[in-house]
């Protein structure tokens, strides 16, 4: 049989980086094929290609045997191509009715088709068990129900190739699950699908075959039953990945935190948190689990300085934390100063100015700490800083000057822990470490974090990954609708009571 | 004089009568900038369109000449942005600004080589819009109030006047309640998710830019051919600006843009009237503090009244396919 | 290759010279058009402007004051403030320093006259910056917009001082009095006789220092590196630590105090008196030359230099040869902003294969 | 021989419908009538005002004619340096025996066609639109209204000015605009300075077939009916007696001060007004014409700091 996509010799560079070389390989039709490899490894970019987004320098694309000039989306639309981005494609202030009628109206007046668009997609909710009300808007949706809309888009458009571009990062084990009953309806229709992931085990669930790439390049081609989890990491980073890094004993210090009936009302007065209150030790790892959503950003923004509790205190280091001022501005740099760190857990839009160059980027927040005499930078000593810490953490290319916009996510976010962690805390806020971070890159930040922890360094982990959790915590609180539901200590890690309380079942 | 003479009826009338010029362009300023391209050059068209309107009537006689070739000009000049903003991805603040200052220079150059009357057109004379004149007119002229209703306030004015009026809900229903205007408003939130769904960001943009061009003439023809029956250098005065002006307070929204509007015309009107005139309290306002009225108004309003104006998310940026 | 990655010669000289040629040839075609010899018209035009050091003189007159509009646009820029009130602020710097000197003209020294009027100047221009600042931070209030409207406000009220109260009893002019002379700032041809008798005067030094501090604090100091932040990412910023409505704030009245600084020039350097309307669209020029010349100090300094130039030179020319108005070097002005500044990449592609191919 | 001319326009330039132009069609006229040139130039900013007359005054030019007050400072300056040059100023005083400083009052002019106005008028509403309130314009308001209230006790005036900047001498609509609210407002005459502004003063009196008042130029053929008449303040006239005047060897420094004895200011009478102003107007402004000369009617000029008695 003819492979639904079959890729032969595709080069893209950018610039100086050869972000695809010489890449070929085919995926049969109505398979589920897996795509994995470092941040960086050239992924998004070939599928880009595939999609239209991206012209090749070279080399083509044979859909069903036949070669195609794929130059715009339009055009890949379609062939019948449909893609899920790594970020969202959604118009924020839009309904998710119009975001799928975006591009698909059907006709000039858009209510001529509108009532039968909805109908329709109604029905696909109740086909897939999708659940997105149509009429919501997107701003107002969960990541999740977000990532709903663009399989919903997706199924609406009726696309016969479908590329997922890490569409679980943001997702939780629950909501993967789902996403994956539906891609194997997908597979019974016939369709092919290509899955982007970092996370291995999803590739074993799910996968057809494999392809794994590194520096542009295929470095590995398997059936998904005649490999495994060890032989793709190893494919992947070249060398094995450690699963269960060492840890110290369980050895806490003082509070260094006590968070006590904290409260947060949004302006509408909904609550968003509701008497939260914890204490964190020093040389411990707290991690919260929970759905996102949940408050846990909440509490992060507010434990950080970023925003002001409605009411409720917290104590650092003994000392109240300075909650009572009329607005957050300029609080940040406060708690900074107090020794709290803090890596956000949308680095992009908080963590990083994208247009800065990394050196830039890592003054980002200890900016008048870095400052001279007149206020003025020194910026011999700080490229030096920079440097070393680049090589420290393993940031790839090691490049001060680049605009941190062209590195890849896994090493914006070792950019941006590598800041943090430089400041010498005694407090750690982590949101979401390793979000869309390959695996060898997730192994080098929790051998950080641990070594941060052993260090007598406070942390706070906010994980919606049960695995990290698992991987990092000392005690783990679980968080739901606002609340804090459960707390657990890791010897005690049990994912169906963790789901529960994550579901809102209160300690029983 | 006193403040009895404040005649809220000519105040009305006038208000009706000001705000095409202001409706015209921010209509126009809306388009461009609901599809993502920042249109600050809406003076230089509104001038350049003004003159090419008056120069060409006056030629051929024929106001409606006049109107078509303000109209390609203008839409000339959009195409120019667009072509600044798509193609060339450049700086749209740049581009408009230049086409202000540009056609500032170049309107009274050329106006002074063809006409040699320092920078004005001559007289339109016969070659300018009539007035509407509503069937029943004559009959109702003596009715109080509705004759006045139907003769002044709805009657009586220049068929640009309507056309200004009924363009708002039409560019309300192109850009809530078709294909045009949900892509159109998806190429200035998120062009990057309009691409993805399969919409050509440029084609759209050039789309959006030529309605604002061609929009964007109205004004200058309304202000040459009907308000004034010629061309004088600079006699846009800052009706470009205030335009954007009425469309930002407006919050890109098509009908708070055409209050914004309203506002405008109806706060230069009572100014007018207001001047040398006796008020409760304050007395008599120098005539030179009187003219800022419509201006501290719309500050306070802003400052007071209104939510936070949440612009077009990509505005102003070049889309490209990259990081 | 991308633009970003072409050799800094290409993307800083070779191409921003293209475009000037781009916009000299149209400029070149308009005049044929009006009948005269566009060569000798360009002749005359650089003559007058660079070459003659009277003329250079005046050149450099003129930009001492586009520069400080154009600072004080492109500082507010950084920040992602597009201030267009520059015209405004200038107008108000010059009721500050000229109230000052109203006061003290006759009793301060100069060494003291001169701060005096610099102060004023300062800090009524800020003032004119602070309410759009403070509504664009504390209400949200769009600062396009209130700037515009201050700029409508400041000419209606100085409209009304100047009538009402400067203008002394029975003179025409619509100006306030003639200053004293030690209220003048120290013209350059007292040491460099060479300049002509011109009012090009020690502004121009404070400009180009000006200049130098922008630069040094913008691209070096941690307040520039919030400042860009702010402007850049406003998320990021405030989770480094920056006080966002105080940055705005005091981003819009050093603005403002920079704009109001523009009058120093052309009121103490030239006029000695305040008159209606004296800022003649010098704050709409700020506009012009900051994004010409990216909020850069080289590039301000060279889009004022531009820009003086034009005004000088185009004078000059239209003495000369009558069938060329004025107005033709408005015109010239914004096809050079076109070219130089929106479609600066125009030449790009083609360079780019010029490069590649020798390279092989 | 023959002498050497210049002229320096203000910002207003010369096609500025108002005193620069007056100013251009004098020169003009001198031109034709003599086959002297001159040197024309506009300075559009104070500054550029004292380099361009100083220019000039290198050039050796024996004569300098600076139009509009705002030159008034440059010109003083200039002289002083030049003392071989002559200098007349429009509009302003300037101190220097080789500086003829030409002033004109506004308010008598302005007073006839204050009296006309009125006579004129059937609402005894009338109507006055400047460009910019400065003292200048006021002068005429004033004269204006004095002639008016003369004429009917019972007159009242609306005073309108058009803007604050510069654009307010180019903005027609404005000035349509504002004309068009007097109007409703009862208004029937209305008395128009403000350069560009005012033409559209005068075609929205055409359209709504009330009475307008021109001026610095006669502008009575304009519209012509609804043009009631003009108040010629005869810059030109000025510019070329100066011109004259060096031509002839008879300059002579020092202030003049042009009103209706001395033809610097008028009304004008035309075949394009002659229907509009029927005997008995005529009889009142001759009468009011004859009065000022004679010395037994004073108009008050605001400038000398009285206040306006209308
Ligand atoms: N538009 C662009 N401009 C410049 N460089 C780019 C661009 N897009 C990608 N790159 C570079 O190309 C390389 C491949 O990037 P790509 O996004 O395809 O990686 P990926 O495998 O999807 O990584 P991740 O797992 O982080 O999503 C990286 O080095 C990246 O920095
Ligand atoms: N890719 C596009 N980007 C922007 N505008 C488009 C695009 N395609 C179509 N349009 C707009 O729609 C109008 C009709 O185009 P076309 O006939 O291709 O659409 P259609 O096939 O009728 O609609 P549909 O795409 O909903 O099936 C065009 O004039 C244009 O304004
Ligand atoms: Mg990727
Ligand atoms: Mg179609």
């Amino acid at each position: 049989m003819q492979p639904a996509v079959e890729f032969r010799g595709i080069s893209k560079h950018f610039g100086a980086v050869k972000a695809n070389t010489d890449v070929s390989f085919a995926i049969a039709k109505g398979a589920i094929h897996g795509l994995v490899g470092e941040n960086g490894a050239g992924k998004s970019t070939l599928m880009s290609i595939l999609y239209g987004y991206y012209n090749a320098d070279g080399g083509e694309i044979l859909l069903d045997g036949r070669a195609q000039q794929i130059r715009t989306s339009q055009e890949a639309i379609r062939l019948g191509i449909g893609m899920v981005h790594q970020h969202f494609m959604l118009v924020d202030n839009m309904t998710v009715l119009d975001n799928v009628m975006l591009g698909t109206e059907g006709g000039f007046r858009l209510a001529a088709h509108r009532a039968a668009t909805e109908k329709k997609l109604r029905e696909i909710c109740a086909t897939y068990r999708l659940d997105v009300d149509p009429l919501a808007t997107i701003q107002d949706l969960s990541v999740g129900a977000q990532q709903r809309v663009e399989i919903l888009k997706q199924i609406y458009r009726s696309a016969n190739i479908l590329i997922l571009d890490e569409p679980t990062a943001v997702l939780t084990a629950q909501e993967t699950e789902s996403l994956f009953q539906i891609l194997r309806r997908f597979k019974e229709q016939g369709k092919t699908i290509i899955l982007i992931t970092h996370k291995l085990q999803e590739i074993m669930d799910i996968t057809d075959s494999v392809t794994v790439m590194r520096a542009g390049r295929v470095v590995g081609a398997v059936q998904t039953a005649q490999t495994s989890k060890e032989e793709l990491a190893n494919m992947m980073v070249g060398r094995p990945i450690e699963n269960n890094l060492p840890r110290a004993p369980y050895n806490p210090g003082k509070p260094v935190l006590e968070v006590r009936d904290l409260q947060l009302k949004d302006s509408s007065g909904v609550a968003l948190l509701e008497d939260i209150g914890f204490t964190l030790r020093a040389g411990e790892i707290v991690a919260i689990a929970g759905v996102s959503g949940n408050g846990q950003s909440e509490l992060m923004e507010i434990l950080s300085g970023m925003r002001l509790p409605t009411s409720g205190a917290a104590d650092f280091d003994g000392q109240p934390l300075p909650y009572n001022r009329h607005d957050a501005d300029g609080l940040p740099l406060v708690f900074r100063d107090l020794g709290i760190a803090h890596v956000p857990e949308d680095r992009l839009r908080d963590g990083v100015v994208k247009s800065f160059s990394v050196m830039h980027n890592t003054v980002l927040g200890y900016q008048d700490h870095l400052k001279g005499k007149f206020g003025l930078f020194d910026f011999k000593q700080i490229a030096a800083r920079c440097q070393e810490l680049l090589k420290e953490f393993d940031v790839r290319p090691p490049n001060p000057d680049l605009r941190i916009g062209l590195l890849s996510g896994g090493n914006q976010q070792k950019v941006v822990i590598a800041r943090e962690v430089l400041a010498q805390p005694k407090l750690m806020l982590v949101g979401q470490p390793t979000r869309g971070v390959d695996i060898g890159t997730i192994e080098a930040i929790h051998k950080q974090l641990l070594a941060l922890r052993d260090a007598g360094v406070a942390i706070l982990l906010v994980s919606v990954e049960l695995e990290e959790v698992r991987a990092l915590a000392d005690r783990i609180l679980v968080m739901c609708g606002g609340r804090i539901t459960g707390e657990l200590p890791i010897n005690e890690f049990d994912t169906t009571r963790i789901g529960l309380l994550m579901g809102g079942m209160h300690k029983s | 004089m006193t403040f009895e003479d404040l005649h809220l009826g000519s105040i009305v009338v006038s208000t009706v009568r000001n705000a095409p010029v202001l409706i015209f362009a921010a209509m126009a300023g809306l388009f461009a900038e609901r599809s993502g391209v920042i249109d600050i050059g809406l003076e230089g068209k509104i001038l350049a369109s003004a003159f090419v309107s008056a120069a060409v009537a006056f030629t051929t006689q024929n106001p409606w000449y006049g109107i078509l070739a303000g109209m390609a000009v203008s839409i000339a000049l959009a195409t120019l942005q667009g072509y600044v903003a798509v193609t060339q991805k450049g700086n749209q603040l740049v581009a408009g600004i230049a086409i202000n200052i540009a056609m500032s220079g170049l309107t009274f150059v050329v106006a002074q080589y063809f006409f040699q009357q320092g920078g004005r057109t001559p007289d339109l004379g016969t070659a300018r819009l009539p007035y509407v004149t509503l069937p029943g007119s004559a009959a109702v002229a003596d009715v109080p109030v509705l004759g006045w209703i139907w003769t002044q306030l709805l009657g009586g004015h220049s068929i640009l006047v309507y056309a200004a009026f009924a363009l708002v809900p039409l560019v309300h229903w192109l850009l809530y309640h078709t294909r045009f205007g949900l892509r159109l408003r998806a190429c200035g939130e998120n062009p990057h998710a309009a691409d993805a769904a399969g919409v050509s960001v440029e084609r759209t943009r050039y789309t959006s830019m030529l309605i604002a061009g061609m929009l964007c003439s109205f004004s200058g023809a309304y202000l040459a051919i009907v308000q004034s029956g010629f061309f004088l250098r600079d006699m846009s005065a800052g009706m470009g600006y205030l335009a954007l002006t009425a469309m930002v307070f407006g919050n890109w929204r098509p009908f708070y843009t055409f209050l914004g509007c309203l506002m405008f015309g109806f706060f230069t009107a009572v100014q007018i009237q207001l001047e040398g005139v006796d008020l409760p309290v304050v007395g008599r306002i120098p005539g030179a503090l009187i003219q800022m009225v419509p201006y501290v108004v719309t500050v306070i309003a802003l400052a007071g009244l209104m939510a936070k104006s949440v612009a077009p998310k990509a505005i102003g940026v070049p889309f490209v396919k990259s990081r | 290759m991308t633009t970003n990655d072409m050799p800094r010669w290409a993307t800083g000289i070779v191409l921003p010279l293209l475009n000037l040629l781009s916009a000299l040839l149209v400029a070149a075609l308009a005049i044929h058009l009006l009948g005269e010899d566009p060569v000798d018209a360009m002749r005359i035009l650089v003559n007058s402007a660079i070459v003659n050091p009277e003329g250079l003189s005046y050149t450099l007159f003129y930009a001492s004051t586009f520069i400080f509009t154009g600072l004080a646009v492109s500082l507010a820029m950084q920040a992602g403030l597009f201030n267009i009130g520059a015209e405004g602020q200038m107008y108000f710097g010059g009721l500050g320093l000229t109230l000052a000197m109203l006061a003290f003209d006759a009793s301060l020294p100069w060494y003291l006259l001169i701060p005096v009027g610099m102060v004023g100047a300062a800090l009524f221009g800020a003032l004119w910056a602070f309410i759009p600042g403070y509504l664009q931070a504390k209400r949200g209030s769009h600062i396009v917009v209130t700037t515009i409207m201050f700029n409508f406000i400041a000419a209606s009220l100085m409209n009304f001082v100047i009538v009402k109260y400067l203008i002394p009893p029975g003179e025409q002019n619509t100006a306030s009095r003639v200053f004293s002379d030690a209220a003048a700032l120290p013209p350059l041809n007292a040491w460099f006789p060479a300049l002509g008798d011109t009012p090009l005067n020690v502004s121009f030094f404070l400009s180009i220092l000006a200049l130098v501090i922008y630069g040094v604090f913008v691209s070096r100091s941690a307040w520039g590196y919030k400042l860009r932040a702010t402007g850049l990412n406003k998320h990021a910023a405030h989770y480094a630590g920056v006080k966002i409505s105080a940055m705005i704030i005091v981003t819009m009245l050093i603005s403002g105090a920079l704009a109001g600084l523009g009058a120093v020039n052309s009121i103490m350097g030239s006029t000695h008196y305040l008159s209606l309307n004296f800022v003649g669209g010098a704050g709409f020029v700020g506009i012009a030359i900051a994004l010409m010349g990216r909020q850069h100090p080289v590039g301000i300094f060279l889009s004022s230099v531009l820009f003086g130039a034009l005004i000088q030179g185009g004078f000059d020319l239209s003495l000369e040869k009558p069938n060329i108005p004025t107005e033709t070097f408005i015109f010239i002005q914004g096809l050079i902003i076109l070219f130089c500044g929106a479609m600066e990449n125009l030449y790009a592609p083609v360079l780019i294969k010029l490069i590649k191919g020798k390279k092989g | 021989a023959t002498p050497k001319l210049g002229i320096v326009y203000d910002a207003g330039g010369k096609f500025d419908k108002s005193f620069n132009q007056s100013a251009f069609e004098g020169a003009t006229r001198f031109k034709k009538d003599t086959n002297i040139n001159f040197i024309e130039v506009q300075a559009s900013s104070d500054t550029q005002a004292e380099q361009v007359l100083r220019g000039l005054a290198r050039k050796k030019l024996d004569l300098i004619a600076s139009i509009g007050f705002a030159q008034t400072q440059a010109v003083q300056k200039v002289a002083k340096e030049f003392p071989n040059v002559r200098f007349v100023l429009i509009d302003g005083v300037a101190q220097g025996a080789n500086v003829n400083s030409i002033v004109f009052k506004e308010e008598e002019g302005s007073y006839l066609v204050g009296v006309a106005a009125a006579a004129a008028s059937k609402s005894k509403k009338l109507g006055f639109i400047g460009g910019i309130d400065i003292p200048l314009i006021r002068t005429f308001a004033c004269g204006y209204a004095q002639g008016a209230k003369a004429t009917d006790k019972k007159a009242e005036i609306v005073q309108n000015m058009v803007g604050t900047t510069a654009a307010a001498w180019n903005d027609p609509a404005k000035g349509g605009e504002l004309a068009r609210s007097q109007f409703e407002r009862g208004v029937d005459v209305v008395f128009a300075v403000a350069g560009g502004s005012g033409l559209g003063t005068l075609q929205m009196a055409k359209e709504k077939g009330k009475l307008a008042i021109g001026v610095d130029s006669n502008q009575n053929h304009l519209y012509p009916g609804t043009v009631l008449t003009s108040m010629v303040k005869r810059v030109d006239n000025a510019v070329y007696d100066s011109f004259m005047q060096m031509k002839n060897g008879t300059w002579k420094g020092g202030v003049t001060a042009k009103g209706l004895k001395e033809g610097g200011v008028d009304w004008a009478l035309d075949e394009h007004n002659r229907k509009a102003i029927t005997p008995e107007i005529e009889k009142k402004v001759l009468g009011a014409r004859k009065d000022i000369i004679d010395g037994k009617v004073k108009v008050i000029d605001i400038r000398t700091g009285a206040a306006c008695p209308a």
